[in-house]
């Protein structure tokens, strides 16, 4: 009798630690990987877009400042990309498309930022704008000359890039929401561009 | 030794359960004729909680007749029989709340990324509902057959031995030959066990889409394990209920209906090609290798022949000239292998690649697996419940009875034919709405569908009769009261 | 026995084969999780615990948890987080030892029909990985790059494949004399 | 037609494995000996099933000579038109719509979000062809129309909540 009751506690112990294991491991249900982690903590921190400067594809040189008033999209990629980053971009200009032309330029701007500032330069942004139909004004394509400026945005922004073997990066890949304070406020499924744009859209007519 | 409780339990559910989807049919057939106004969401829950829930009730019915009789020869377990009942009440209320509260409405078939992409008509909490249902479901399945194979390799070594292949490698004399129920099981087991295996895998990974979007998969290898799950797991209703026939129609002829080599083939036979034509559903996805569909066609018209030629004629040999007295039981065990037969017949025509070109997903799917669903597995089905209701409770038969028999007969061929008519008229299948040349052939069936009801109402009261009586000593006299 | 399990943890904790073992995903998953696997495997060897003849009576409790904690380990989450965070990295440490020990304890414990449904319930969590891991565009683990992801798909379904093979070996021909499988 | 000679076929054989089962049924009250019925009907099964398996086999070569996923030899100068098609819940867009009597035609089929099924239907709504239309895969068929008309596109796997809905035209001219 004592053994079946020793039993049947180990049991119910068994299924609360399982529980309480996986329940931590994944921030209670939310979280399956260190990416979905990464952007509720991203969310969740609100971390400011820090004081780096921007070389775009027209060379011109400017601070997030700049865009001070209004909100602004970006997106991390590198040009010699052949696998993600153009997906990226093809959605990105997707999204770009389904913002009402009255707010483009004026409550919005879209910026996509090279992590691979030795081999993209403003020539090369400017050609790889081409693709996507980026005007360089309202949707600018710029690169963070200075390695430690990048790093310490990619930290900030939780962008983890590693080089591979072929001279590429692996990184992963997001929408990131940085609003009209120049702080960080949602990281966006890059996959989903319906949700996306309506979460954009939505932003935008909100602050109106 | 036979634990007659459980079984009535798992038969009066089964059987309420058909009964209950043969009225959402109802609805959908006359809502297709025109009569009825349906909205597109009401008409697709009902289509979803229609095909789930025959299939689920059918097999669990079936898992029962087959329990019955192969535990007179092996040694099962109860507690599983048990927890197998539990999990599917508790997966059913899951499936019920997802689609009728949050709405959930992707057909049984739940194609990805069909359960996640709904165009906003339901939400996340709806598909991982049903997700979860169908999955608990299937574990108490798998659990089932589990027990199954393992109690059968206690017994004779090997699944190769419960199919007889020592028999038919001539180790063994015929008259050592497995019996039909241990077969049969064997079979069942192996293409279920297998099903569910692929049935899980797909289940999780819808579940694991729905949580996070971002993980997607192959949608053609979905499709590929949702067929071979959703084929298999239907097809084995009938390899579980036709333990039936064989036991009644020997018993009754008082002829015996053993298993020799020509026999043990066969169904070595079925248990290979049903696990392998589940690739006649893809007959119209060119992008799959082209040999996989030439097998799907080829072997689909070689899975007819172990029916036709041993089981349904092996059936037609043992009644012939046999003075058989035919009642309820004995007379729906050998309507369900007619319907079996005849149901195979617009099966291989369809299998058929350029027929396929022309009639998949048409109605002409559904009324191929109406007739030999509905003429055969659950005819069976009945058979079981009639034949318990009088070894077990001696109950008598009335007029009634027979007459729902044969009003069964006329309308459930009848909505089997239009379904194949409708299909011969190019009618998709799954729509919610008809133009108007396509309504006739929907509202008869629906029409006979409403006695369709009736009758099967009829059969159900009988074995509700039979389950309420009291103070009646229940035991396996079936020999004395046949003959 | 048990002296060899402590070598062989220590051998595991050293940061030089730590460190090598994490900086491959494919050895991380394969080598350093079976082996301290093992360790617990190991550690538990032939004696009898007497304590867990009252705890782990019929071998479910124990099973539980070997399996929660298994499924963990499954989540690319945990992963990841195992060479950031060092609480999961001490974890792992802590969790796998004991997840043999307690699979050691439990499998002869539990009755036959459990084990083929754990047995069974692994082919398809396999092949699902396999699927996801092989098939997947996205990057599921931040820590390594995409084609070493492709790597341990394959491997999961080399395992997922030797398995089949095995259980048609067992039900076919050798058929399940008690513990077999 | 096709669907005619799979209705008929069906028909026939459906009829006459009722007679037989209904012919058994009228004899089961009569009562002989097994042994004899067995011996004599196990040798009529042995020609019985040869028959089936050859008459089979037969119809599987004849079926299988010309599959739909084959694309037909082009004559010469004689181009292809390949027209692209984008199933979404709950519309298609075809790159083009409007087509030519003897035109040879390839449609490539596929889907921007879930299984739908591309089923082309005459003007008395009778369907000449279909294949799937899959996310990530691209189905051919392979048409050419015969008769001048409007025809349909219907969606012939289940989608969602407007598959019914999922409809559009196409016109061929002389």
């Amino acid at each position: 009798m004592m053994k079946n009751w020793c039993n049947r506690i180990a049991i119910t112990v068994s299924i609360i630690l399982v529980v309480w294991m996986w329940f931590i491991g994944t921030d209670g249900f939310t979280a399956f990987t260190a990416e979905t982690a990464r952007k509720n903590n991203l969310i969740e921190a609100k971390p400011k877009f820090p004081e780096v400067i921007l070389e775009d594809s027209k060379e011109r040189t400017y601070t997030m400042e700049s865009f001070r008033g209004k909100n602004v999209l970006i997106t991390f990629v590198y040009t010699a990309c052949t696998t993600v980053c153009p997906e990226l971009e093809r959605n990105f200009a997707e999204v770009y498309q389904s913002i009402p032309a009255s707010y483009i330029g004026e409550e919005i701007v879209f910026l996509t930022i090279s992590f691979d500032p030795e081999r993209d330069d403003p020539k090369t942004l400017e050609n790889y704008q081409q693709y996507f139909q980026s005007d360089g004004e309202t949707w600018r394509m710029a690169r963070i000359p200075d390695q430690l400026q990048l790093k310490s945005l990619l930290d900030a922004f939780g962008v983890i890039v590693i080089p591979d073997e072929y001279d590429g990066f692996s990184h992963n890949s997001a929408f990131y929401f940085v609003n009209k304070l120049g702080y960080l406020e949602n990281v966006l499924d890059y996959t989903d561009i319906k949700a996306a744009s309506e979460y954009v859209v939505g932003r935008l007519e909100r602050e109106i | 030794m036979v634990h007659n409780r459980l079984i009535r339990n798992y038969l009066i559910i089964g059987g309420t359960v058909i009964l209950l989807m043969m009225g959402f049919g109802i609805l959908m057939l006359l809502a297709q004729g025109g009569v009825l106004s349906l909205s597109p969401p009401s008409f697709y829950q009902y289509m979803t909680i229609h095909g789930t829930g025959m299939i689920g009730a059918a097999a669990l019915a079936a898992s029962a007749v087959m329990w019955y009789f192969l535990s007179q020869h092996v040694t099962l377990s109860k507690n599983i029989f048990k927890a197998n009942l539990v999990l599917f009440l508790t997966g059913l209320v899951l499936v019920i709340i997802g689609v009728f509260s949050f709405d959930y409405a992707s057909a049984w078939t739940f194609l990805y990324p069909l359960p996640t992409l709904s165009a906003k008509a339901w939400g996340t909490v709806g598909a991982l509902l049903y997700l979860f249902g169908m999955l608990i479901i299937g574990i108490g399945f798998l659990l089932l057959f589990i027990d199954t194979g393992r109690a059968i390799i206690k017994k004779k070594g090997s699944l190769a031995k419960g199919l007889g292949w020592d028999v038919i490698a001539g180790k063994k004399a015929e008259k050592d030959a497995p019996e039909p129920a241990i077969i049969a099981g064997t079979m069942v087991a192996i293409v279920n066990v297998t099903a569910l295996i692929a049935g899980a895998t797909v289940i999780m990974m819808n579940i694991i889409h729905t949580v996070n979007p971002s993980f997607t998969f192959d949608p053609l290898l979905a499709k590929n394990l949702t067929f071979a799950f959703g084929h298999v797991f239907a097809n084995s209703i009938i390899y579980m209920s036709v333990i039936v026939v064989y036991e009644l129609l020997a018993k009754y002829t008082n002829r015996p209906w053993k298993a020799n080599k020509v026999f043990l083939i066969a169904w070595s036979m079925s248990t290979i090609f049903t696990l392998m034509i589940y690739t006649h559903h893809m007959l119209m996805d060119s992008v799959m290798p082209k040999w996989m569909l030439i097998i799907g066609q080829v072997f689909s018209y070689a899975n007819g022949l172990p029916v036709l030629i041993v089981t349904a004629y092996g059936a037609l040999m043992i009644v012939y000239k046999s003075g058989i007295k035919w009642d309820m039981a004995s007379g729906l065990a050998f309507l369900s292998m007619f319907g079996w037969t005849v149901g195979v017949v617009p099966a291989i025509i369809d299998a058929t690649i350029v027929v396929n070109h022309v009639m998949h997903n048409t109605k002409w799917v559904p009324g191929h697996f109406h007739m030999y669903m509905g003429l055969g597995a659950v005819v069976m089905i009945f058979a079981f419940m009639y034949y318990l209701a009088k070894v077990d409770g001696g109950l008598k038969v009335t007029k009634l009875d027979w007459i729902a028999f044969f009003s069964y007969i006329v309308t459930m061929a009848a909505v089997s034919i239009q379904f194949l008519v409708s299909g011969a008229l190019s009618t998709p299948r799954r729509w919610a709405t008809h133009i108007p040349e396509w309504m006739g052939p929907a509202l008869f069936g629906g029409i006979a569908g409403v006695f369709l009801v009736i009758a099967t109402t009829l059969f159900i009261v009988h074995f509700v009769r039979y389950i309420l009586q009291r103070n009646v000593k229940r035991n396996d006299l079936y020999d004395e009261k046949l003959v | 026995m048990m002296k060899l399990a402590i070598l062989f943890y220590i051998l595991l904790l050293a940061p030089g084969t730590r460190e090598g073992l994490e900086s491959v995903m494919v050895l991380h998953m394969f080598l350093q999780l079976p082996l301290l696997i093992l360790v617990g495997i190991l550690l538990h060897g032939n004696r009898d615990w007497r304590f867990l003849e009252k705890w782990n009576e019929n071998g479910v409790a124990g099973m539980l948890l070997a399996v929660g904690v298994l499924i963990f380990w499954m989540l690319p989450r945990s992963l990841d987080d195992a060479l950031t965070e060092i609480g999961i990295e001490v974890w792992k440490f802590v969790s796998l030892p004991l997840l043999g020990f307690l699979w050691r304890n439990s499998w002869r414990k539990i009755v036959g029909i459990f084990k083929s449904f754990l047995y069974i319930n692994f082919l398809s969590m396999f092949g699902l990985l396999a699927w996801l891991y092989l098939g997947t565009p996205v990057q599921i683990c931040n820590n390594y790059l995409i084609n070493e992801q492709q790597i341990v798909g394959a491997v999961y379904l080399s395992i997922v494949l030797v398995s089949i093979l095995y259980l048609l070996y067992l039900v076919f021909v050798r058929g399940l004399e008690e513990e077999a499988i | 037609m096709i669907q005619t000679v799979a209705w008929i076929t069906s028909l026939v054989f459906m009829l006459l494995i009722t007679f037989i089962f209904l012919f058994v049924a009228m004899k089961s009250t009569e009562k002989r000996e097994y042994e004899p019925i067995k011996k004599k009907w196990y040798k009529a099964r042995t020609f019985y099933g040869i028959t089936l398996v050859v008459f089979m086999l037969i119809i599987t070569i004849y079926t299988l000579r010309e599959l739909p996923y084959d694309q037909p030899v082009y004559g010469k100068g004689e181009d292809p038109t390949i027209v692209e098609v984008e199933a979404l819940q709950f519309g298609w867009e075809l790159s083009q719509s409007e087509f030519k009597v003897g035109e040879a035609i390839e449609f490539h089929v596929s889907s921007q979000d879930v299984n739908h099924g591309f089923g082309l239907y005459d003007e008395e709504m009778n369907m000449i062809a279909q294949t799937q239309a899959m996310p990530e895969y691209t189905n051919v068929v392979y048409l050419t129309f015969t008769e001048p008309g409007t025809y349909g596109v219907l969606c012939l796997e289940y989608c969602g909540l407007a598959h019914h809905a999922m409809t559009y035209q196409i016109t061929v001219t002389n």
